[in-house]
């Protein structure tokens, strides 16, 4: 890290030490398969039953309505081939958003590949689903609607509860990826009508490789990873007792401060997005004003391309995302900003800055120092900045 | 991800900028896909005695471009002709794999600017063709299946 | 653990520290997305590189042949589903055996619900396959056959050379699930004509939650886990970077001293074997006697049921495992000990014991100290003990 | 997994044995299963003098066998018939889930018992059934879907 800015919040968070304290007895000492008889592993599995307890209660939800995964892609791929699969009989359609995560999408579009069909609500130039469009998409074959919680991207929150209150009225399965927004916004299944939830531990302070799935009691569900008898039948494979551990641990120090915490990152990304947009012309905010997580500031700066800004940032000491295509191995730009209505070439050139718990102001202070000067060279080396500025009068 | 080189050229690009009055300028590329290269020669009695270029695009659409004036630079027609996106990457020392385009990309603004070359003074290059309107087509990342 | 001796390596194995301090810095320090560009995660891109290489190097593979998943279950699951979807256009038949874990035989069985066929082995009395079954049961539909390398109930190996020879002159996809097997048993992909193979951490002193597929490249397979761009494409969701690691540096340390480990563990096997046999009348050893893992020993002691024989060895110290339905929620007893012909009420009465690294022959004189008396007290208790003594001429 | 209650009754059984020339004695379960249990009855003038049991099976199924055998030593026949598997259970404070077929093999096994001294006595007791062949029919884990 040495005296780097990290500011990809949104892409991955450092393990809190407390959490990685909690997990380290679980490696060594209490290490026993959590299904087996005898003492020694009465620890794990109680050590377990907490975990599913303290992630039950941060949404509201039930003990036995959670279960263990993977992380945040096999909640979502769980989530949706098995309540697509267990109603198949009712019907074959889904409802999803075009600016959902691609662990979301491409698990809609191998649906698509096996007979169901799949609705992509297309979003307003804030990232924001119309419920009109919603209402108008459902048909009687229609068993699911997934909608994410909050863009990863753009940092755009739904309007969750109005989309759970549809689905519940039209006796629709209502699954919402809240991988980006657990634990910055608040979540309550039952009021909000959620039937089935992904989470993930690595983008809330917890470690990799584990997430969880909540299902409402009663929603059927076909198993994904089949196997050993673990998580009630549902999701086979040995537990992966620290990495829960380390989850449970996670949500309880998040819990114990989540207010003041989205106020002081509100404010950070607010001066971020406020001054980056004052010092910097030819620049947008992308995603809506006020709703949006407090830890998001998403910017396009016309005329240049993110990865080469990235990279420049990086060796200014600033770690930051783009929804630039280079950055993913495709051509092609995100889905996201191309969904809000970004032409191909600026939404190219976008840049996500996401705050965290030790972003300070004197980080913010770094970076608008360092932002603008970064962008002007990339302006000065780009063939569209010498057009724009040749023929700016026709703009 | 990059090569020494690669950043070398990337944070200290060769031959950045415009050449007011060039003999042949051509643009490659486009913004959808995220990189527009531009390239500006000065030709005299067959030789490329300047050039100068113009990208938008990744760390790797900078550096050939940079790495691609640099090998042209005080060569004849002839020789510059002979120059692959191969022999950029290399020079380079290498591109990753999802990059490898962005040297094709190098190769087609230089023939562009060629072109444009001989277009305007009415001579023919041997194995010159017309620039392409997207050399993107065709090239994929790797299927899921 | 205090005091307690710990014979159930099979089901799990405490992490070695030395992996756990490998995979600290990795939580903490180096956390950065590996799919990021800048600088920090370059750390992360090449320690993921690194385990890569050693999973490929402890199989004879390539780098490029290695996934990484969550653990055993994932890469069986993956594997089977994948390839059978992959290949169904040429054919829907897969053959496997009666004795595979759980996560090849529900994967299967679910495969068969939608529209795949199936065709199970059976097994010798010792637990292996026949050849001849395996020839005739081929068909010009079969796409896939998925044998595994070693039993994790019994401890028999099969013969996987002469499957997989079998399988290339067939032109059949040959996966086998070699979660047991590895760091036991020398395993060489090229050599053995093996396709595709499944392993698992937490089984070699590394952490759970983490696994690896190996698919021979050329070999065709669907994902499993749709998403981000991870693993070229083949399996998303945010690398697990510390169980990575940990996997990584587990096959490092068990490859140092592999053969002298396996001879260690095999005389303390055999001390068990034999003595147990020797001392406990109307008991017979399950699995074939040479071609066994070096760790496992499973012991069936008539008239008496596993579970209470595992909580009174727990109550003597010993952790062992069974192959009794009362461990594992179901009613029927282990399906590896009903294929290898045991009767069920001889089932139920099974031991496994499974040594490990830190056993001792201090510990194995303790166990033989100990169950024989355990196994006399229940038999005093049970109905089926009485009857045998009173009818014993009749059977 | 298991409360106190339940490991004390396995590890100390109550009232384990055989009684040689019992009044009635009933054998439930089958061994495919995984549990057998045999109940051992001594009445004398309607009362259970005495009560013994064996039984092969888990944890549970000795600690219920154990418990069983508590609740209905010097009992009369129709008190012993009052008593239900929920019963047992509960005077073990509570069974896992799955283990609740095992209160429900102790309540058969001593109605197996019952009715064998019914049988042999030529007696008709108020509400007791002839046992059934298996009581598990019908019982199965939660499916997976
Ligand atoms: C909105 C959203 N969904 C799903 C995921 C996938 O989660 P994971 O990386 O734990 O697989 C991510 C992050 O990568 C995300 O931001
Ligand atoms: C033979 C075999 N296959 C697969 C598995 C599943 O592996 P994991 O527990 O890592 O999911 C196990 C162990 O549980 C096993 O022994």
């Amino acid at each position: 890290m040495e005296n780097k800015i990290y500011l990809d919040h949104a892409a991955t968070t450092p393990t809190k030490p407390a959490v990685v304290e909690a997990m380290l007895p679980y490696f060594t000492e209490s290490f026993g398969n959590a299904s087996s008889v005898y003492e020694l592993s009465n620890n794990n599995r109680k050590a377990i039953a907490n975990a599913r307890e303290i992630v039950a209660k941060a949404i509201n939800a039930k003990d036995d309505e959670i279960y263990f995964t993977s992380g945040g892609t096999e909640a979502d791929n769980w989530a949706i081939k098995g309540i697509a699969e267990a109603y198949r009989a009712k019907g074959k359609h889904i409802i999803t958003s075009q600016i959902e995560h691609h662990a979301v999408l491409h698990t809609c579009e191998y649906l698509e590949k096996h007979g169901y069909e799949v609705t992509y609500l297309p979003v307003d130039e804030f990232g924001r689903i119309r419920i009109e469009d919603l209402q108008n998409a459902i048909k009687d074959t229609t068993t699911l609607i997934t909608i994410m919680f909050a863009n990863n991207e753009i940092g755009t929150v739904q309007n969750i509860k109005e989309i759970g209150d549809l689905a519940r009225a039209n006796k629709i399965i209502f699954h919402t990826d809240a991988v980006q927004a657990f634990m910055q916004e608040d979540i309550d299944v039952v009021d909000m009508n959620i039937d089935a939830l992904s989470i993930s531990a690595h983008k809330i302070y917890g470690p990799k490789g584990v997430g969880a799935m909540y299902l409402r009691k009663g929603v059927k569900i076909g198993a994904f990873m089949h196997g050993g008898a673990q998580e009630r039948h549902r999701r086979a494979g040995t537990e992966n007792v620290p990495g829960i551990v380390g989850l449970g641990k996670a949500i309880e120090i998040a819990s114990s401060d989540m207010n003041e915490k989205n106020a002081r990152q509100r404010r950070l990304r607010d001066r971020l997005i406020d001054e980056l947009l004052e010092k910097i012309p030819y620049a947008r905010l992308n995603g809506h004003r006020t709703e949006r997580l407090s830890n998001n500031a998403n910017i396009s700066f016309r005329f240049i391309e993110g990865e080469a800004l990235l990279i420049l940032l990086d060796m200014n000491g600033v770690c930051g995302s783009s929804g630039s295509a280079c950055t993913s191995g495709s051509l092609d730009p995100s889905h996201v900003l191309l969904a809000i209505g970004l032409p191909h070439e600026i939404a190219h050139g976008s840049l996500r800055l996401t705050v965290g718990d030790s972003t300070t102001d004197e980080d913010i202070d770094k970076v608008l120092e360092v932002v603008p000067g970064v962008v002007e060279r990339l302006r000065q080396m780009s063939p569209l900045y010498e057009d724009f500025l040749k023929n700016g009068s026709k703009e | 991800m990059y090569t020494e080189k690669v950043m070398d050229h990337f944070m200290n690009p060769r031959n950045m900028g415009e050449i007011t009055q060039a003999s042949g300028v051509g643009t490659v590329g486009n913004a959808k896909c995220g990189d527009i290269m531009r390239i500006f020669l000065e030709i005299k009695d067959g030789i490329i005695e300047d050039v100068k270029f113009k990208t938008f695009g990744c760390g790797a659409a900078v550096a050939t471009s940079s790495m691609a004036t640099e090998l042209v630079k005080g060569k004849s027609i002839q020789e510059a002709m002979t120059i692959t996106n191969k022999a950029v990457a290399e020079a380079l020392d290498g591109l990753p794999p999802v990059k490898m385009h962005c040297s094709l990309l190098a190769e087609e603004a230089l023939h562009a600017a060629l072109y444009d070359y001989a277009t305007k003074n009415n001579i023919v290059i041997d194995g010159l063709e017309a620039p392409k309107a997207d050399i993107h087509e065709g090239e994929e990342v790797e299927d899921e299946e």
